[in-house]
C-alpha cells in the first residue's frame, strides 16, 4: 500500500465576490518535500494557500491531509492540522513584542496562564535555531528592520513544529545573507520530514531549493513537474505563456529625448543622500535597489510627501520648491504610490470619482476640459468595469491601478513617477501599462520608474540608476544585465570605483 | 423590466434599507390612521421632522468625512438659550441675533473641526468635550436656566407657514427650509467638496496624495454640522419656544438616524438623501408609536430593537455581491 | 511586501505611556493641590483623601470593562443602563435578606453577563457597528427599565451595604474592590490567553484572525466582561442606594467611562492601552470632582473645565503618538551620519 | 391552595398603582384644608399642623456657622429659582452674623455622587448644619442615615427620604395634593366625557409619580376621559408635538401636566392647530401664568412652593439656636387660581419667564436684580 501524499488539494475553485480567481487547481506535496508554487502576479497562488491557511474557503474541490479529508473553517483549525503558514502580508501586530508575536495565538500556557518565560525561551531557540543573532524576542516588532520583521514572521510559522511549512515570498525583503539562512533552515526541515510550499518570484531560489514546481496561470494550474525537468527559461515561458524576449514592447517611433524635465541635485533627508538625477522628456528612468534601498523615499521626496531637506530641485529649468503633493500637483508632477490601495485609491468610491480625484481636489488643475476627457482615458487603458459607477474594491488589481494611472493622467503631468505600478496585477495589465509607459514617453513625459522586479527596469528604462543604502551606487544603461545591477545594488560595487 | 430590476438593486442596497424601512413605518401609520396622509397633518409632522432631518444632513457631513459630532445637541440647545437672551422679546433684535448665532455655529464647528484636524483627537472626545464646555458654559452664562424671550419673527420660520394652500392647509416654513438645504446638502455632494469629503472619509491618506486638502473639508464638515445644528436650533425655538431641555439626547437620536440612513460611521460610505431618510423614518417611527398608543415607557425598547435590526440587516446586504456581467468602457 | 507595520515604536521613547498617565496624575494633584491650598484648603486633608478615592471606585468599575471593549476597538454606550438593572436585581433579590446576597451578586453577574454577550453577538455575529449596537442594547434596557420599574425596587440588607459605606483607614471598601478588580483586569490581559489576545483583535483584526486567534469569542468575552463590570457597579450603587434604583442611568456614566479609558491612554481605535492607565485616568476625573468640590466651583463651571481638561489631555497624548510615526532615519539631518 | 386559582391581589395592587399610598393621599388631601400656623405674610415660616421638637441639644454659641448644603442639582428652572432664593437668603443671615460660611456641592442629579458630597461633608467635620435635598428619596437614606449619625443637625427638604433622623424634613404639602389641585381643576371646569390629555416629565421621580397617582385616582371617579399619558422629558419641542399629534386625532378639552415646564407649547400646539383652547393645569411658572392672562383661557396653577428654598436655611440658624422647629415642617401649597393671576403676574411683573409666581423672595435685599440679572 502506498502512503497517501501529506497534502492533497484536488479541484479547488474559488472566486472573489463574482470574479473567478481559482478554478480546477490540484496541488500534492510529499512528506520531506520543498514544493515551489509560481506564476505571474495575481495568478492566485496566495489566494490557495489562503485556503489551505483556512483564511479563505474554497468555493469547490476537496483538500486532504494525510490521506483524510479536511476542511478548515479557521486558521486556527489548520494550525492544530499541521499547516503552518508565512503570509505575503506582514501578519505582525506593532505594539506587540517579537516573542508575542511569534507565538500570537498559540501562546505556551502554565496552569491555564500565559508562560512568558516559556514564550521568550522559546523564541530565543526558534531564532537561534534560524542562526538569528541581534533580535531580542522582547523588542517590539514595530521597532524592527523589514528583514528581522519577515524573520519574526518565518519564526512564528517555524515555531509552530507543522508538518507542512507554507511560505508566501518569504525572502522578498530579506538580504543575501539572510537568504542563505533560510536556506540552510529549509534543508533541515527537509531532514526531519518536513513538508514546505514554496511561493517565489525568484527563479534561481526555486532551482536551488525546490524538488517540485506547480505553475499556476491566471488562476489555472499550467503543470507540475521535477525541477530536473525543466529548465528555468521553459519555467518562466509556462508561467508567463510567451517567450520572456516578448515581454517588453519596444520603444515607440517618434520618442524624441528632450530637454531635462527634472533636475534634483545633491537632494537628501533623514533617509536618502547625495541624491543627482536627470530625467528629460521622453526619457524612461529607472530607479533599481534592494528593498528599503530608499526608491520609494525618493519618489516621496520628489513628489513632497517627505520632501528633501537637503539639495534642490529644477522642473524645466526652474527651479521649485516641493513642500507637498499639492505643491508637487501643481508643478505638473505626478505620482503613481506603490502601495494603491492605502495611497491611491478610495476603495468605496466609484471608477469616475477615483479618476477624477486628483482634477476635484486641485483647482490648479480642474479643468472641463480635463473632466471631459477621463471617459476616453479610461477607455485608452481598456478598463475593464461595469461602468462609471462601480466601486473600485471590485475591479481586479490590474483594472484599479488603471484606474491610478488614469487620474494621475488626468491631470496632464509633465513628470510622472511610477512606484511598483505592476505590483500584484495579471499579465495582461502589466503588458498594457507597459505600453502605456512607453506612450507617455511618446507623448514627452519624463518617466521615472520603480520596481521590483528586475526585468521591469531592464526591459522598459532608458537609464537604470541603481540605489544603495540611500545612496546612488551606480547608473547602468537600459538592457544592462542583471549581475550589473545588483552589483550596484548590493554594494559590491560603488559609483566611487567605477565599473569593475 | 430592467427599470424594475434597477430599482429593485437600489432598494436592496444598504442605503436603500431605509426608504423600505419608511415605506414599513408610513404603510404602519396608515393602517391605524390614514387621516394622518390628509395634508394639513402631514405638513405639521414634516415642520415637526424639519430640524432632525436638517441635523441629520449636517451630521452627515461629518460622519461620512471619518468623525463624530456628539456637540450638535448641546449646539441646539446653547443656541436657542442664546437667541432668547439676546432677543429678550426685541423684534429689531431678530436680525442681528440671528448673525450672532450663525457665526456661533460656525465658531463652534471651526473649533470642533480644528481641534479635531490639527491636534489629532479623535472626534469622539473632541466633541465629547465640545458637549460638556457647551452644556455648562451656556449654563453658565443663563444662571442655569434660559431667561430672556423670543421673538414673533425669529418664531416665525419654525412655527408658521404660507396659509391657505388648497389640500394643504399650511405650507410650513421649516418644510421649505429643510428642502431647500435638503437641496443644497445634495447638491453639495455632487460639487468637487463634496468628492473631496467623501474621498477623505473612504481613504483620507489616498485623497491626500491626489492633493487633497483632507483637514480643511473635515474642518469644514464640522462648520457644517454647526450651522446645521444653528438652523435646527432656530426652527426648533421658533416650533415650541425657549425651554431648559432643548435639544438634549438630539446628538444620540441624530446621528443613529444617519446610520439608519446606511452611513457607515468611519465614513466614505452613504448618501446624503438617505441620512435625511434616516431622520424621517426615526419621525415617522415615533408618530407611529403615538397612533398605536404604545406605552410610553416601552418605546425605546421597541426603537433600539428596530435600529439594531435595520442595521443588521444593511449591514448583511453590504457584505452581498452584486452579480453583474463586467464589460469593457465603451470607447 | 504590500502592507508594511505602522513603524509607531520606532522612536527611542523611554518614556511608557502609563508612566506619563500617572505622571500627569501627580501634576493634576500638585496644580489642584495649589489651587485649593490658594484658597486656604488643603486637598490632602483626610476627608479630601477619602473623597476622591470614594469618586472612583464607581467610574472606575465601568471604566475598567470599557477598557477591555475599547482595547478590542468596540465600545459599550449601554453600561449605564446595565449598572441600573444590575442595582435593582441585586436590590430585589436580596429583598432584605442576608441569605440572598450571593444569590443576587450571582443573579447580576449572570443578567449582566447575557447583554454583554448579546451587545457582542451583535457586533460580531451581526456586524452592526458597536456605537449602533450597545446604543440600542441601551435602549431596549431603558424601555425595559421604565416599564418594569416605575421607581426604586428592593431592599439591600445592610450588611451589604457596607460594600458603599465601610472604609480601611481612609480607603473605602469599594475603592479597594475596584482596585482588586483593576489588578484582576490588568493580570487578565496580560496572563490569560483572551486577554492577551485582546490587543492583538484590537490591533488587527486580520492578522488576527490569521494568527488563529477565534476574533469573534474574544470581542463578546470582551463585551461580557464589560457587562459584568457594569454589574458589579450597579451592585455598589445598590449597596449605596440600599434599594435598586432605575434612574441612575440617567447619568450618563458611559460617557464618564469613556472618558476616563481616553485619557488613561487607551486608544479608541483600539490595539493599545491598558487598564493601569486606565485607573490613573479614574483618578485624574475624582481628583478634579474633588477639587471642583473644595473650591466651591459652580457646577455648570465644572462642565467646562471638565470638558476642556479632556481636550486638552487627550491632545497631549495624540501629539506624543505624532512625534512616534516618524521612521527610523538613515542619515542625520545635516549630512550623512557615518 | 395552587397559585393558579388565586388571583394574586398584592402584586396587581402594586403593579397598577405602585405610587399611590392611600393614607397619604387622604392626608395630603386634608392638608389643602387645613389653617398653617404662623404669618401668612412669610409662608416660608408657616407650618401645617406642626409637631414642635426640642433642639436645645444643637444649640451653639456664637454664631458664624459654617452650614452645608449637598444640592441635588440646579438643572431645571424650578430648582434655579429656588437656588438663587436660599442664597438670598443666606446672604441676609451672613450679615446678621448667624451664618459664617455656606458650602455647597452640586451632585448634578446623580444619586451617586450626591452620597459621596455628603460623606465628604461630613468627613470634613466643619459643617455645624448639613441641608440636604435629596435627588432621589430611597437611594439616599442611607447616606442621610450616616449623615444623622454623624451627630450633626440634618436637615432635609423638597424630596424626602425613608428616615425621620433628620430634625426637621420641609416640604410643601406634596404631590399627590398638586396633582390632585390639577385634576380636580379639570373635572369641575370640564364637562363630564370630555377627553384629557396627561403630559409627564419622566417616569419613576417620586414627586411627579404621587402628583399622577393623585390625578389617576380623581379622573378614575370622574366621568372625563383621560387619552393618554406621555413623557416628554420637559422638552417644549417634544410637548408640541405630542400635543400636535393628539389633536390630529381628535378633540383635547382638557390638558394635565405634571410640571409646568413646556406648558406654553401645549397651548400653542392649539393655538396653531386652529383648535380652541383646553381647560389647563399648568404651575405658576411666569410664562404660562402670562400666557394665561393673554389668552383668557380656563387654568390654573398648581403650585410647588418655591419658597421652600428658604425655610431650609432659617431652619437650620434656629435649630443652631436651640429654638424649636417642626420635626416634620409642611409648607402651605395653594394653587394660583384665576382670581389671583393678575395679582402674582403684577408682583413678578420684572421677572423672566422661566421664574416661578410663588418663589417668595420679594423680600430678600438683592431683589429683583438677583432674580433677574444672572
Ligand atoms: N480578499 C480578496 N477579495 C477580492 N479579490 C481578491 C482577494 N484576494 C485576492 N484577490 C484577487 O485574486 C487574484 C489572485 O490573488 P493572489 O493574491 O492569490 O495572487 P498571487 O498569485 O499571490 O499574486 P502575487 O504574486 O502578486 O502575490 C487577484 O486578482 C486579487 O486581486
Ligand atoms: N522601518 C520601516 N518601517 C515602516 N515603514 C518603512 C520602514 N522603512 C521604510 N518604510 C516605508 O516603506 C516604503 C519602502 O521603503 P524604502 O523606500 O526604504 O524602500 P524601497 O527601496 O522603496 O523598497 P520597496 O519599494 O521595494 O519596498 C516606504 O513607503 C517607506 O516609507
Ligand atoms: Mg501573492
Ligand atoms: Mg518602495
Amino acid at each position: 500500500m502506498t502512503r497517501s501524499p501529506l497534502l492533497a488539494m484536488r479541484g479547488i475553485g474559488k472566486a472573489f465576490l463574482g470574479a473567478p480567481v481559482l478554478s480546477e487547481v490540484d496541488l500534492t506535496i510529499e512528506r520531506g518535500e520543498v514544493h515551489a508554487l509560481v506564476g505571474e502576479n495575481g495568478a492566485g497562488k496566495s489566494t490557495l494557500m489562503k485556503i489551505l491557511a483556512g483564511v479563505h474557503s474554497a468555493d469547490a474541490g476537496t483538500v486532504e491531509l494525510d490521506g483524510r479529508a479536511v476542511s478548515f473553517g479557521h486558521p486556527l483549525q489548520a494550525q492544530h492540522a499541521g499547516v503552518a503558514s508565512v503570509f505575503q502580508e506582514f501578519n505582525l501586530l506593532p505594539e506587540l513584542t517579537v516573542s508575542e508575536n511569534v507565538h500570537l495565538g498559540r501562546e505556551p500556557r502554565r496552569r491555564g496562564l500565559i508562560d512568558r518565560r516559556a514564550m521568550t525561551e522559546r523564541t530565543a531557540e526558534v531564532l537561534s535555531d534560524l542562526g538569528v543573532e541581534h533580535l531580542s524576542p522582547s523588542a517590539k516588532a514595530g521597532s524592527l528592520s523589514v528583514a528581522h520583521q519577515q524573520i519574526t514572521e518565518i519564526a512564528k510559522a517555524l515555531s509552530q513544529g507543522a508538518d507542512l511549512l507554507c511560505m508566501d515570498e518569504p525572502t522578498a525583503s530579506l538580504a543575501d545573507a539572510e537568504v542563505e539562512l533560510l536556506y540552510r533552515l529549509i534543508g533541515r526541515l527537509r531532514e526531519r520530514g518536513v513538508s514546505v510550499l514554496y511561493v517565489s518570484h525568484r527563479i534561481r531560489e526555486i532551482f536551488d531549493l525546490c524538488d517540485r514546481i506547480t505553475v499556476l496561470k491566471d488562476g489555472r494550474l499550467v503543470k507540475c513537474v521535477d525541477t530536473t525537468d525543466i529548465t528555468p527559461d521553459e519555467l518562466v515561458t509556462a508561467m508567463v505563456g510567451r517567450r520572456i524576449e516578448a515581454a517588453f514592447p519596444d520603444r515607440l517611433p517618434g520618442t524624441e529625448t528632450g530637454e531635462v524635465r527634472l533636475r534634483v541635485r545633491g537632494g537628501g533627508n533623514a533617509w536618502i543622500d547625495g541624491i543627482d538625477l536627470d530625467v528629460r522628456a521622453g526619457e524612461i528612468v529607472g530607479l533599481a535597489g534592494l528593498q528599503g534601498s530608499g526608491r520609494t523615499e525618493i519618489a516621496e521626496a520628489v513628489f513632497g510627501i517627505a520632501p528633501f531637506t537637503r539639495g534642490t530641485i529644477e522642473l524645466d529649468g526652474g527651479p521649485v520648491r516641493i513642500t507637498g503633493p499639492r505643491k508637487a500637483i501643481g508643478a505638473g508632477i505626478a505620482l503613481v504610490t506603490e502601495d494603491r490601495k492605502a495611497q491611491g485609491l478610495a476603495l468605496r468610491q466609484s471608477v469616475r470619482a477615483n479618476a477624477r480625484m486628483v482634477l476635484d481636489a486641485n483647482a490648479r488643475v480642474h479643468s472641463g476640459r480635463r473632466l471631459d476627457r477621463i471617459p476616453g482615458l479610461l477607455s485608452s487603458l481598456d478598463l475593464v468595469s461595469r461602468g462609471d459607477d462601480q466601486e473600485v474594491r471590485f475591479l481586479s488589481g490590474g483594472n484599479q491601478q488603471k484606474v491610478v494611472v488614469a487620474k494621475w493622467l488626468a491631470a496632464e503631468p509633465g513628470v510622472i513617477v511610477l512606484d511598483e505600478p505592476t505590483r500584484g496585477i495579471d499579465v495582461g495589465a502589466k503588458h498594457k501599462l507597459y505600453s502605456v509607459i512607453r506612450s507617455l514617453a511618446a507623448e514627452g513625459l519624463a518617466v521615472l520608474l520603480i520596481a521590483s522586479e528586475l526585468i521591469e527596469v531592464i526591459g522598459l528604462a532608458d537609464r537604470i540608476v541603481v540605489l544603495h543604502d540611500g545612496s546612488i551606487a551606480g547608473e547602468l544603461p537600459g538592457g544592462a544585465t542583471e549581475q550589473d545591477v545588483m552589483a550596484y545594488a548590493t554594494g559590491r560595487r560603488s559609483a566611487e570605483a567605477g565599473p569593475a | 423590466m430592467t427599470r424594475l430590476r434597477a430599482l429593485a438593486g437600489r432598494l436592496t442596497n444598504p442605503t436603500g434599507t431605509v426608504f423600505i424601512l419608511l415605506a414599513l413605518i408610513l404603510a404602519g401609520i396608515f393602517v391605524k390612521n390614514a387621516d394622518f396622509f390628509a395634508g394639513p397633518s402631514l405638513m405639521a409632522f414634516l415642520k415637526q421632522a424639519a430640524p432632525l432631518v436638517i441635523l441629520a444632513a449636517g451630521q452627515y457631513f461629518v460622519i461620512v468625512s471619518g468623525n463624530f459630532d456628539l456637540s450638535v445637541g448641546a449646539l441646539v440647545g446653547a443656541q436657542v438659550v442664546i437667541a432668547a437672551r439676546l432677543i429678550d422679546g426685541e423684534e429689531s433684535r431678530t436680525l442681528p441675533v440671528l448673525a450672532v448665532m450663525l457665526f456661533f455655529g460656525l465658531a463652534v464647528g471651526l473649533v470642533n473641526g480644528l481641534i479635531t484636524t490639527a491636534l489629532k483627537v479623535q472626534s469622539f472626545i473632541t466633541t465629547l468635550g465640545m458637549l460638556l464646555v457647551l452644556y455648562g458654559a451656556i449654563r453658565l452664562w443663563t444662571g442655569g436656566a434660559p431667561t430672556g424671550s423670543l421673538s414673533e419673527a425669529f418664531r416665525t420660520p419654525g412655527r408658521l407657514g404660507i396659509e391657505g394652500v388648497p389640500i394643504l392647509g399650511q405650507l410650513p416654513w421649516a418644510l421649505l427650509i429643510m428642502l431647500a438645504l435638503g437641496a443644497g446638502a445634495i447638491v453639495l455632494m455632487r460639487t468637487r467638496f463634496g468628492r473631496i469629503l467623501m474621498a477623505s472619509g473612504d481613504n483620507d491618506r489616498a485623497a491626500a496624495l491626489s492633493g487633497a486638502r483632507v483637514d480643511t473639508v473635515r474642518t469644514a464638515a464640522f462648520v457644517l454640522s454647526g450651522l446645521s445644528a444653528t438652523v435646527a436650533g432656530v426652527l426648533i425655538g421658533g416650533f415650541a419656544g425657549v425651554s431648559a431641555q432643548v435639544g438634549e439626547g438630539l446628538e444620540f437620536t441624530v446621528i443613529t438616524a444617519v446610520v439608519l440612513g446606511g452611513v457607515v460611521l468611519g465614513g466614505g460610505r452613504g448618501t446624503v438623501i438617505a441620512a435625511m431618510a434616516g431622520a424621517l423614518a426615526i419621525e415617522a417611527l415615533f408618530t407611529l408609536f403615538n397612533q398605536l398608543a404604545l406605552p410610553a415607557t416601552l418605546r425605546p425598547t421597541v426603537q433600539g430593537a428596530i435600529i439594531i435590526a435595520a442595521v443588521a440587516y444593511a449591514a448583511r446586504q453590504r457584505t452581498r455581491p452584486a452579480a453583474t456581467p463586467a464589460t469593457v468602457t465603451p470607447s | 511586501m504590500t502592507r508594511r507595520l505602522s513603524p509607531a515604536a520606532l522612536s527611542s521613547t523611554t518614556l511608557s505611556s502609563t508612566v506619563l498617565i500617572y505622571l500627569a496624575l501627580a501634576g493634576v494633584l500638585v496644580i489642584g493641590g495649589a489651587a485649593v491650598a490658594t484658597g486656604g484648603g488643603n486637598l490632602f486633608a483626610t476627608a479630601n483623601l477619602v473623597d476622591m478615592f470614594t469618586r472612583t471606585s464607581l467610574t472606575g468599575f465601568l471604566a475598567i470593562g470599557m477598557t477591555l471593549v475599547i482595547l478590542c476597538r468596540s465600545l459599550d454606550l449601554s453600561v449605564g443602563y446595565v449598572a441600573a438593572l444590575s442595582s435593582l436585581v441585586a436590590a430585589t433579590t436580596m429583598d432584605g435578606d442576608v441569605g440572598r446576597i450571593p444569590l443576587a451578586i450571582g443573579a447580576v453577574l449572570l443578567v449582566s453577563g447575557l447583554i454583554g454577550g448579546a451587545n457582542g453577538v451583535f457586533v460580531t455575529v451581526l456586524g452592526v457597528n458597536p456605537f449602533i449596537a450597545t446604543l440600542g442594547t441601551g435602549l431596549i434596557l431603558k424601555g425595559y427599565l421604565d416599564t418594569e420599574y416605575k421607581g426604586p425596587a428592593g431592599d439591600v440588607p445592610a450588611v451589604f451595604q457596607q460594600f458603599g459605606y465601610t472604609r480601611i483607614a481612609f480607603i473605602p471598601i469599594s475603592t479597594v474592590v475596584m482596585l482588586a478588580v483593576a489588578a484582576a483586569a490588568i493580570w487578565f490581559l496580560r496572563s490569560t490567553r483572551t486577554g492577551h489576545h485582546m490587543y492583538a483583535v484590537g490591533g488587527d483584526l486580520d492578522v488576527a484572525r490569521m494568527s488563529g486567534i477565534r476574533t469573534g469569542r474574544v470581542l463578546i468575552a470582551a463585551h461580557v466582561l464589560c457587562a459584568m463590570c457594569a454589574g458589579v457597579a450597579g451592585l455598589l450603587l445598590a449597596a449605596r442606594f440600599g434599594t435598586g434604583s432605575a434612574e441612575a442611568y440617567t447619568n450618563l456614566y458611559e460617557l464618564d467611562a469613556i472618558a476616563a479609558v481616553v485619557l488613561g491612554g487607551t486608544l479608541l481605535l483600539g490595539g493599545k492601552g491598558g487598564v493601569a492607565g486606565t485607573v490613573a485616568g479614574v483618578a485624574i476625573l475624582a481628583v478634579l470632582d474633588t477639587v471642583f468640590n473644595v473650591m466651591q466651583i459652580d457646577p455648570f463651571a465644572k462642565d467646562v473645565l471638565r470638558g476642556a481638561v479632556i481636550i486638552a489631555a487627550v491632545a497631549i497624548y495624540a501629539r506624543r503618538q505624532l512625534d512616534r510615526t516618524a521612521r527610523r532615519p538613515r542619515f542625520a539631518l545635516e549630512g550623512r551620519a557615518s | 391552595d395552587t397559585p393558579a386559582d388565586t388571583p394574586d391581589e398584592e402584586t396587581s395592587a402594586e403593579s397598577g398603582d405602585e405610587w399611590f399610598v392611600q393614607a397619604e393621599y387622604d392626608e395630603q388631601l386634608a392638608q389643602r384644608d387645613i389653617e398653617p400656623e404662623g404669618d401668612p405674610e412669610t409662608p416660608w415660616l408657616q407650618a401645617i399642623e406642626p409637631e414642635w421638637i426640642d433642639t436645645t441639644e444643637y444649640a451653639r454659641e456664637g454664631g458664624d456657622a459654617t452650614v452645608c448644603f449637598s444640592n441635588a442639582s440646579i438643572s431645571n428652572p424650578w430648582r434655579v429659582t429656588g437656588w438663587i432664593t436660599m442664597q438670598e437668603q443666606v446672604a441676609v443671615l451672613k450679615e446678621a452674623g448667624d451664618i459664617g460660611e455656606f458650602r455647597h456641592s452640586d451632585a448634578g442629579d446623580d444619586d451617586d455622587q450626591q452620597i459621596s458630597d455628603i460623606q465628604a461633608f461630613i468627613d470634613s467635620g466643619d459643617c455645624d448644619a448639613l441641608l440636604i435635598s435629596p435627588s432621589t428619596t430611597a437611594t439616599l437614606t442611607p447616606a442621610v442615615e450616616a449623615a444623622c449619625d454623624s451627630g450633626v443637625p440634618v436637615i432635609v427638604f423638597d424630596r424626602g427620604v425613608n428616615t425621620d433622623c433628620a430634625v426637621t424634613f420641609i416640604h410643601p404639602i406634596g404631590g399627590y395634593a398638586y396633582g390632585a389641585d390639577a385634576a380636580e381643576f379639570l373635572v369641575d371646569n370640564l364637562e363630564p366625557g370630555s377627553k384629557v390629555l396627561a403630559l409627564r416629565i419622566l417616569p419613576g421621580v417620586d414627586v411627579l409619580e404621587h402628583r399622577w397617582a393623585a390625578a389617576q385616582e380623581i379622573f378614575g371617579d370622574s366621568e372625563l376621559e383621560v387619552l393618554g399619558d406621555e413623557f416628554t422629558g420637559g422638552d417644549a419641542a417634544e410637548i408640541k408635538d405630542i400635543v400636535t399629534q393628539y389633536l390630529q386625532r381628535g378633540e383635547v378639552d382638557g390638558i394635565w401636566m405634571d410640571a409646568g415646564d413646556g406648558a406654553v407649547a401645549a397651548i400653542e400646539a392649539f393655538e396653531d392647530a386652529g383648535k380652541p383652547y383646553p381647560v389647563m393645569a399648568g404651575e405658576d411658572e411666569l410664562s404660562f401664568m402670562r400666557k394665561w392672562e393673554e389668552t383668557g383661557m380656563t387654568a390654573i396653577a398648581p403650585v410647588y412652593s418655591n419658597f421652600q428654598w428658604r425655610t431650609p436655611v432659617l431652619a437650620a440658624t434656629m435649630i443652631l439656636a436651640g429654638e424649636q422647629v417642626p420635626s416634620e415642617w409642611v409648607l402651605p401649597q395653594d394653587p394660583i387660581t384665576e382670581a389671583e393671576l393678575a395679582d402674582y403676574l403684577e408682583r413678578n411683573v420684572d421677572m423672566p419667564s422661566l421664574h416661578y409666581a410663588k418663589f417668595g423672595g420679594e423680600d430678600l435685599p438683592g431683589f429683583p436684580e438677583s432674580w433677574t440679572d444672572r
